[in-house]
């Protein structure tokens, strides 16, 4: 569904991204890891038109991706969520999904009818006991599960998720977690997910992405990954969960 | 400085009877706010802006004259009164603040306005409502038209009256090299037309023109011949001291004469001593008169103050419309404004003052005052006197039909 | 006598109380004390108010015997309580050195001094010393953290979440110094990774919903119930 | 020719150096706290003004002009204690937009005050006088202009990149929390930055009123020209904010000596449109 | 979203039965300094609701409100005067044109992602400009000293109806006002509404969403400089002169931008009760003479400290927790 070849960003001298190839199926998880700088956000930013790549091609369904703008890319359905959440937080929580209904789909949905997806989308990640509550007054882990619903109420066929286990406790990652899951398999959503939590990650991705100084170093699943020395050196240390 | 101020407008509650502390109590006519009370004139001042201190100073003259005539017991036994009003420059507040003094204070004549702005917008509210309109200082020549019944000349004359009046003295002085700053607006261009058309042909002429704001004219300086005989920046106000000054500063410019503003009382205050190095105020208040003597006199015992120019165009206006109202003998506005159409008022001026029919200043005299050490007898406390360096023929009447500005 | 004694605190943002009666202490002889607990229980806002930053409606904070509840933040810092912030407030556009510099503001004449013992902890921020912090990497940006927190020679440094988007390998690094650290310094920890918070720590609390829930040694809590169920997997 | 060149540059410099001083008075104050100050102007000349009628009594320039600088700072330190401050108890966005509308009420209640009171024209001389080298000749306010602002950046250079209270400023500037960590109170640092920046400002005015007519009108001129100055260059950065003066000195300066008229406005504002169109990514 | 159509209509009848009521109880011949007072608040209402759509909704702060109303009042009286056609029929096409060129300045800020700040100030030096060349282009503009227009007159309607000019331009501005109203409210209420509360909140992450940052910001844009556009011409009406002075910064930006802060942000009335309020207080202020700015600006430093939300939140907040009313009052607030 989404194929990126040889994708490189560069910003002034330093190579950021460096010439990444892969692709992600329908209904499937992948992961995307890697130290800390080596590119994965960036990566993310290049796919949603952001920052568009200096070189390389990135197709979703056949159509290309490069010299898209966000917006357009989030309209032919690829949602995300960010690193930092940001989440409306003066806007209703219920107007937050709104908005992810309304704007994030290239068909023009009525508004009633973008209702029923925001709500629905709401239920999905078990907040819609609160939709008219500010935004800003929910908690770090259900703001982040808000972006995650805002993002599911434009119906994607993929969604790009950056640490949304960030500084969430175990209970609540795990949460998260299987909401990714069931996106995947309720509603047939593909997830892209950048995670330092290797607990978290290796438990539901089907394969998974390791990304060092903005080279791809390994593409395959958890167990290979675990097990894959370049990877250890680089990136999971002595530790390994 | 800036004591100036004490005296003059404490009639801010200008609700008909009492109030003023120097009236002479012969307005104790029945009605007390109705026809029978104060006779009001309407000003519409600038308090706000560039021309701050300019209003003042008109501001206090016009009210030490109007107590003068109060104390006197009035016009027509009635108190003159002034509303002021602060337009901060703004046509719109000033159009509105003209026809609420004319509607709500039923002002018998309008004055303070300053600026073409000012003066073209309040213009045609003065003929509608047929109420006399006498600015402090508007130049432009396209503030009267020949039709022009309610609106009249006063302090500034426009640009070519004032453009004959330097090329007499050019002619007196017999110089050749004459330069001129030219401000980027109407009434700095209307300097400029006027200096083409009526300066003799056989000087030599170099204008610079410069942005209407402009603070730096060292650029402009500096493209002048060395040897100018006359700098006119009187074709740019706003910038008229900081020419001056940032002339002192160029050693290879140095003109003989600069004309400046017709403030000599600012421009002594604003420049010091530098002042004396040939800057020249054209003025129409004449300083050199015996009667100018006398009131700047009463108006240092009483003020403590310089009696200048400014003042003095207060003065006159306060004067004007006073002798227009007992000419009129009512106040009403368009008997007024058809008095003063044919007064002929011995006051500070240097010629009598004399309209034509669409309120132009006829036969006009105009003077070049200079500056020299020491002070005037009427005001001991200064530091510079001034001097009469020139003193024009009287100026025909600038007719809005001619083509020197076209 | 301890370094900190916090009594009674109640904090709130506007209308919104956050913390209820918190009373907890750090003593002299403590190397490390945890404080532990879900999102949004409270611990940067008490971290925040220990700093200064935010002032109690109710309570008393005292700093080495100190009662520095109304203090401005600079006190807090002289008497010797420094924290290494969640989101680190490195000063982006200075250089690695002057944010060392800064961290020196209220102990000035110990700077040169201060700054070769932080090079030494952390030899790459030497190899650094004029890059500006903000093109630092993840992990040196957090190492520049401690090292500016180590400069003002605190009693007690406290933590706030430190291996927080850390990889692995680095938030393995940062638990490591913290190690080392505590030896000279009480270290304060609030951390995510409650298995490895109370490994580390003589003393510990779990905080929840703004109130002290439990509190113990380190031992004690890692294998108390409410941690087991909350915090830790199977 | 050559000789011409050169005066406009240095006519172009000295105006510039004062503009970069205004600017200077924007950027530290927006910068550090958010506040776009519109006193700027007031502050200029108020400055002028507290130093003319110091020299009605001491008539020495340097000495009536620190004099000057200094009743400006005191006047700023007044402002910052009372209506400052609390403009400052906000935060973010509710603090640019308060501290602007504060900020301008605030000047027009001191402009009005200085209409009424001190609606004069002011001037300074300088005792310098101008200097004719190879046929290019400086006027000696140019002269004065150039050496005491150089001056004063070399002081505000040191100040913010040697002492511990300048590059706290900064820290300030980047992330009050970070200060307050370091056990720098914020608070007290914007009060010092905020009467810095009256005085750098008075000094502005004090440098201009050299050259040009000072009237409480020209408040709200000055204001503009620093505000355009500080965001042309960056807002946030000293350096930017110095280049940017001198350069838009030089190109109001020369244009007007090459178009004469109006356009000479036109060009600096379009000089300043345009480079916020190229660059506007300098600014916070 | 669901919004109670007859009671939400209540304040919005009371609005109007009172601005029809004006002319009728205040406008009278001999009295028109307090008909124009009273035009001048509906111009200087109207102005402020552009600058809300813009600025309230999209966070663009425009700083040439003066210059655009300037480019609307040009354009209309010249190419009527050139064409020898009335002003009416050139009204919408100076709009049109002040329009394009906001928004076209919008789309330059949008495509070089220009904070608010940046903004603000380009706009002011584009307003610089614009005086400028209306003084400086003086063979077309007549330069500083402007022309005398009066064309937006309709005497046959004065005629038909008895009543007076002044009375006929006011109903002309309510009619504007209650089209740029019925917009606004239209706006706030259908995805619009949603999309500028995105993109006042968080650009970037609207973008991500979907939001079309910058179409949406050039549509506000060309709203809001078109109807500023259509109002400049009313302004030269009412004083009777077009000139570059009566557009300036001072004149128009600064009081546009005080009304819509103290009569309250993003509110639907806020501009209207912000207008009359502030042109009230200067026209009590008129009789300060020379301390009318210093009164002023006190004044401004003391609501701007104190009634920063706004007079129109602040009250329906006030009496939200007293009554009933405050509610309705309230309503196309929040939502
Ligand atoms: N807009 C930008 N301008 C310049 N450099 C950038 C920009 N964005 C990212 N970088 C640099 O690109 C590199 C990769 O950054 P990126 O944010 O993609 O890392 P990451 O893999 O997401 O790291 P982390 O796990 O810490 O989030 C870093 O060195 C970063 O400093
Ligand atoms: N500036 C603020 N204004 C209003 N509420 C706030 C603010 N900061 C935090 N809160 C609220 O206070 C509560 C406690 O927040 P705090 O950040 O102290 O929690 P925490 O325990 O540090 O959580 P985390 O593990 O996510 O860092 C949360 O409900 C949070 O939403
Ligand atoms: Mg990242
Ligand atoms: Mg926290």
């Amino acid at each position: 569904m989404l194929t990126a070849t040889n994708v490189t960003k560069r910003f002034g001298g330093l190579v950021a991204v460096d010439g990444v190839d892969f692709d992600i199926g329908d209904e499937e998880i992948v992961g995307l890891i890697g130290p800390n700088g080596a590119g994965k956000t960036t990566l993310f930013n290049t796919i949603t038109g952001v920052h568009p790549p200096n070189e390389g091609s990135i197709t979703f369904d056949g159509e290309e991706l490069v010299g898209k703008t966000p917006n357009q890319v989030a309209q032919l359905g690829v949602a995300r969520t960010f690193q930092a959440v940001r989440t409306f937080n003066e806007s209703s929580v219920l107007d937050n999904v709104l908005m992810g209904a309304v704007f994030g789909n290239d068909e023009s949905v009525p508004m009633d009818e973008a209702e029923e997806r925001a709500r629905e989308a709401l239920a999905f990640v078990g907040l819609d006991g609160r939709a008219d509550e500010e935004a800003g007054s929910l908690t770090i882990a259900d703001r982040k599960q808000l972006e995650l619903a805002k993002g599911l109420a434009a119906e994607p066929r993929l969604i790009l998720v950056d640490e949304i286990g960030a500084g969430l406790t175990p209970a609540e990652i795990d949460e998260i977690t299987k909401t990714l899951e069931r996106a995947r398999d309720e509603r047939g959503v593909s997830v892209f997910w950048i995670e330092h939590i290797m607990e978290a990650i290796m438990s539901v991705t089907d394969r998974i992405i390791v990304l060092n100084q903005g080279e791809k170093i390994a593409d395959g699943t958890p167990e290979e990954i675990r097990s894959n020395e370049e990877v250890t050196q680089a990136y999971l240390g002595e530790v390994d969960s | 400085m800036g004591g100036g101020n004490g005296g003059g407008n404490g009639d801010g509650g200008g609700d008909g009877g009492g109030g003023d502390g120097t009236t002479g109590g012969d307005g104790a006519t029945t009605g007390s706010s109705g026809g029978e009370g104060d006779i009001v004139v309407g000003g519409l001042q600038p308090y706000t802006g560039p021309y701050a201190q300019t209003t003042q100073e008109f501001v206090d003259g016009f009210n030490f004259r109007r107590e003068e005539i109060n104390a006197d017991g009035g016009v027509l036994g009635r108190n003159l009164a002034f509303e002021d009003r602060d337009t901060q420059l703004d046509p719109a507040e000033a159009s509105t603040l003209a026809t609420e003094l004319i509607e709500a204070e039923d002002a018998v004549a309008l004055t303070g306005s300053i600026s073409s702005d000012i003066g073209l917008t309040v213009a045609p509210i003065a003929e509608q409502n047929q109420v006399p309109h006498v600015p402090q200082f508007v130049g432009s020549s396209e503030f009267l038209s020949r039709d022009s019944r309610y609106n009249f000349r006063m302090g500034l004359a426009p640009a070519p009256t004032n453009a004959r009046a330097v090329s007499q003295f050019i002619e007196d002085q017999g110089f050749q090299n004459v330069g001129a700053i030219i401000a980027d607006y109407s009434y700095g261009r209307a300097w400029e037309q006027s200096i083409n058309a009526i300066f003799p042909d056989d000087i030599n002429v170099h204008m610079e023109v410069a942005p209407f704001g402009e603070s730096s004219f060292t650029t402009y300086l500096r493209a002048m011949p060395d040897d100018l005989d006359l700098l006119i920046t009187a074709s740019h106000p706003p910038g008229v001291f900081t020419i001056y000054n940032q002339l002192q500063g160029l050693s290879n410019v140095n003109p003989d004469y600069v004309i400046g503003r017709s403030d000599a009382k600012l421009s002594a205050n604003a420049l010091g001593d530098s002042v004396t190095q040939g800057f020249l105020a054209q003025t129409q208040p004449d300083p050199f008169s015996d009667q100018y003597a006398e009131v700047a006199q009463r108006f240092y015992d009483q003020t403590g103050g310089w009696f200048g120019v400014l003042n003095a165009v207060g003065y006159v206006v306060a004067d004007l419309i006073a002798a227009a109202i007992e000419d009129a003998g009512e106040a009403n506005p368009v008997a007024v404004a058809d008095s003063i159409r044919n007064i002929e008022l011995d006051t500070l001026f240097a010629s009598p003052l004399q309209y034509t029919e669409w309120g132009e200043l006829q036969n006009l005299v105009q003077l070049m005052v200079g500056f020299e050490s020491g002070a005037p007898e009427y005001y001991p406390d200064g530091s510079v006197n001034l001097t009469e360096q020139f003193r024009s023929e009287p100026l025909p009447a600038y007719d809005p039909s001619s083509d020197i500005l076209s | 006598m301890s370094l900190i004694d916090v009594d009674g605190l109640d904090v709130h943002y506007g209308e919104l109380q956050v913390l209820w009666d918190v009373s907890l202490e750090v003593r002299e002889d403590d190397s490390v004390v945890s404080i532990v607990g879900p999102n949004g229980a409270g611990k940067t806002t008490l971290l925040k108010t220990l700093s200064g930053i935010l002032t109690p409606t109710n309570g008393r904070v005292e700093v080495l015997g100190q009662d520095v509840t109304e203090a401005p933040s600079d006190d807090i810092v002289e008497r010797g309580f420094v924290q290494v912030s969640e989101e680190r407030n490195l000063f982006g556009d200075l250089s690695v050195e002057k944010n060392l510099r800064m961290g020196s503001f209220t102990k000035r004449e110990a700077f040169e001094e201060n700054r070769d013992m932080v090079f030494e902890m952390f030899p790459v921020l030497e190899e650094r010393r004029d890059q500006k912090a903000r093109t630092l990497s993840g992990g040196e940006q957090q190492m520049l953290a401690i090292g500016r927190g180590l400069m003002a020679e605190p009693k007690v440094l406290a933590f706030d979440e430190p291996s927080n988007a850390l990889a692995p390998q680095l938030a393995e690094q940062v638990f490591e110094t913290i190690e080392e650290i505590s030896d000279d310094v009480t270290v304060v920890l609030i951390e995510q990774h409650v298995d490895r918070a109370l490994g580390l720590a003589d003393r510990g609390y779990l905080l929840e919903n703004g109130r002290i829930q439990t509190e113990g040694t380190g031992e004690e809590l890692l294998h108390s119930d409410a941690i087991k169920e909350g915090y830790l997997r199977g | 020719m050559l000789a011409r060149g050169i005066e406009l540059l240095i006519d172009g410099l000295a105006r510039g150096m004062i503009l970069s001083l205004f600017g200077l008075g924007i950027t530290l104050v927006f910068g550090l706290g958010g506040i776009l100050n519109l006193l700027i102007g007031v502050f200029a000349v108020v400055a002028v003004i507290a130093c003319s009628l110091i020299l009605g009594t001491v008539p020495e320039l340097l000495v009536a002009g620190l004099g000057g600088v200094a009743a400006v700072a005191l006047f700023a330190f007044v402002l910052d204690r009372s209506v400052i401050s609390l403009v400052y108890r906000e935060e973010g966005e509710d603090r640019v937009l308060l501290g602007i509308f504060v900020t301008l009420g605030l000047s027009l209640l001191f402009e009005g005050l200085l209409f009424v009171f001190f609606a004069e024209s002011y001037f300074l001389e300088s005792s310098v006088s101008s200097v004719s080298l190879a046929g290019v000749s400086i006027t000696g306010s140019s002269l004065a202009v150039i050496a005491a602002a150089g001056v004063l950046f070399g002081l505000i250079y040191y100040f913010f990149n040697h002492t511990y209270l300048g590059i706290a400023t900064r820290t300030v500037i980047q992330d009050e929390t970070g200060a307050i960590l370091c056990g720098i109170r914020p608070r007290r640092v914007q009060s010092i930055v905020f009467v810095l920046s009256a005085a750098i400002a008075g000094a502005g005015g004090v440098l201009y009123a050299l050259d040009a007519e000072v009237t409480p009108a020209s408040s709200f001129e000055l204001t503009t020209f620093a505000i355009m100055v500080s965001i042309v260059g960056g807002v946030d950065s000293i350096r930017g904010t110095v280049a940017a003066g001198v350069v838009l000195g030089i190109v109001i300066t020369v244009a007007g000596a090459l178009f004469g008229s109006y356009l000479a406005t036109v060009t600096l504002f379009a000089a300043a449109i345009a480079v916020l169109i190229y660059k506007p990514e300098q600014i916070s | 979203m669901n919004v109670n159509v007859t009671r939400d209509r209540l304040p919005t009848v009371i609005v109007f039965a009172v601005l029809l009521a004006i002319p009728l109880v205040f406008f009278d011949p001999s009295t028109t300094y307090i008909s124009r007072r009273f035009i001048r608040v509906m111009i200087f209402a109207i102005l402020a609701m552009a600058l809300n759509i813009i600025f309230g909704e999209t966070d663009q702060l425009i700083l040439f409100m003066g210059g655009i109303a300037a480019v609307g009042a040009y354009t209309t009286a010249l190419t009527a005067d050139a064409l020898g056609i009335s002003p009416w029929l050139t009204l919408f096409l100076g709009a049109l044109f002040a329009g394009v060129f906001g928004a076209l300045v919008c789309y330059v800020a949008a495509r070089r992602q220009f904070t608010v700040i940046v903004l603000a100030i380009v706009t002011f030096a584009s307003q610089m400009i614009i005086s400028e060349l209306l003084v400086g282009l003086r063979d077309i503009t007549r330069g500083s000293t402007g022309f005398p227009f009066s064309g937006l007159q309709l005497p046959a309607i004065e005629q038909a109806t008895g009543l007076g000019s002044y009375a006929i331009q006011f109903y002309v501005l309510v009619a504007i006002f209650a089209g740029v109203l019925g917009l606004y409210t239209w706006l706030r209420r259908s995805k619009y509404g949603l999309a500028f509360a995105a993109i006042r909140q968080d650009e970037f992450a609207a973008r991500a969403t979907g939001v079309d940052v910058i179409k949406l910001k050039v549509f506000a844009g060309f709203i809001a400089t078109f109807v500023i556009g259509l109002v400049g011409p009313f302004y030269g009406q009412t004083t009777g002169i077009i000139i570059p002075s009566l557009y300036s910064f001072n004149s128009i930006d600064v009081l546009v931008l005080i009304v819509l802060v103290l009569g309250g942000l993003r509110s639907r009335y806020g501009p209207l009760v912000g207008a009359a309020v502030i042109i009230y207080i200067d026209n009590i202020l008129g009789n300060f003479g020379q301390w009318r700015t210093v009164a002023f600006g006190l004044l401004l430093t003391i609501l701007f400290l104190y009634f920063r939300d706004g007079i129109v939140p602040s009250a329906t907040e006030l009496l939200a927790e007293r009554t009933p009313l405050g509610s309705v009052l309230d309503r196309g607030k929040a939502e």
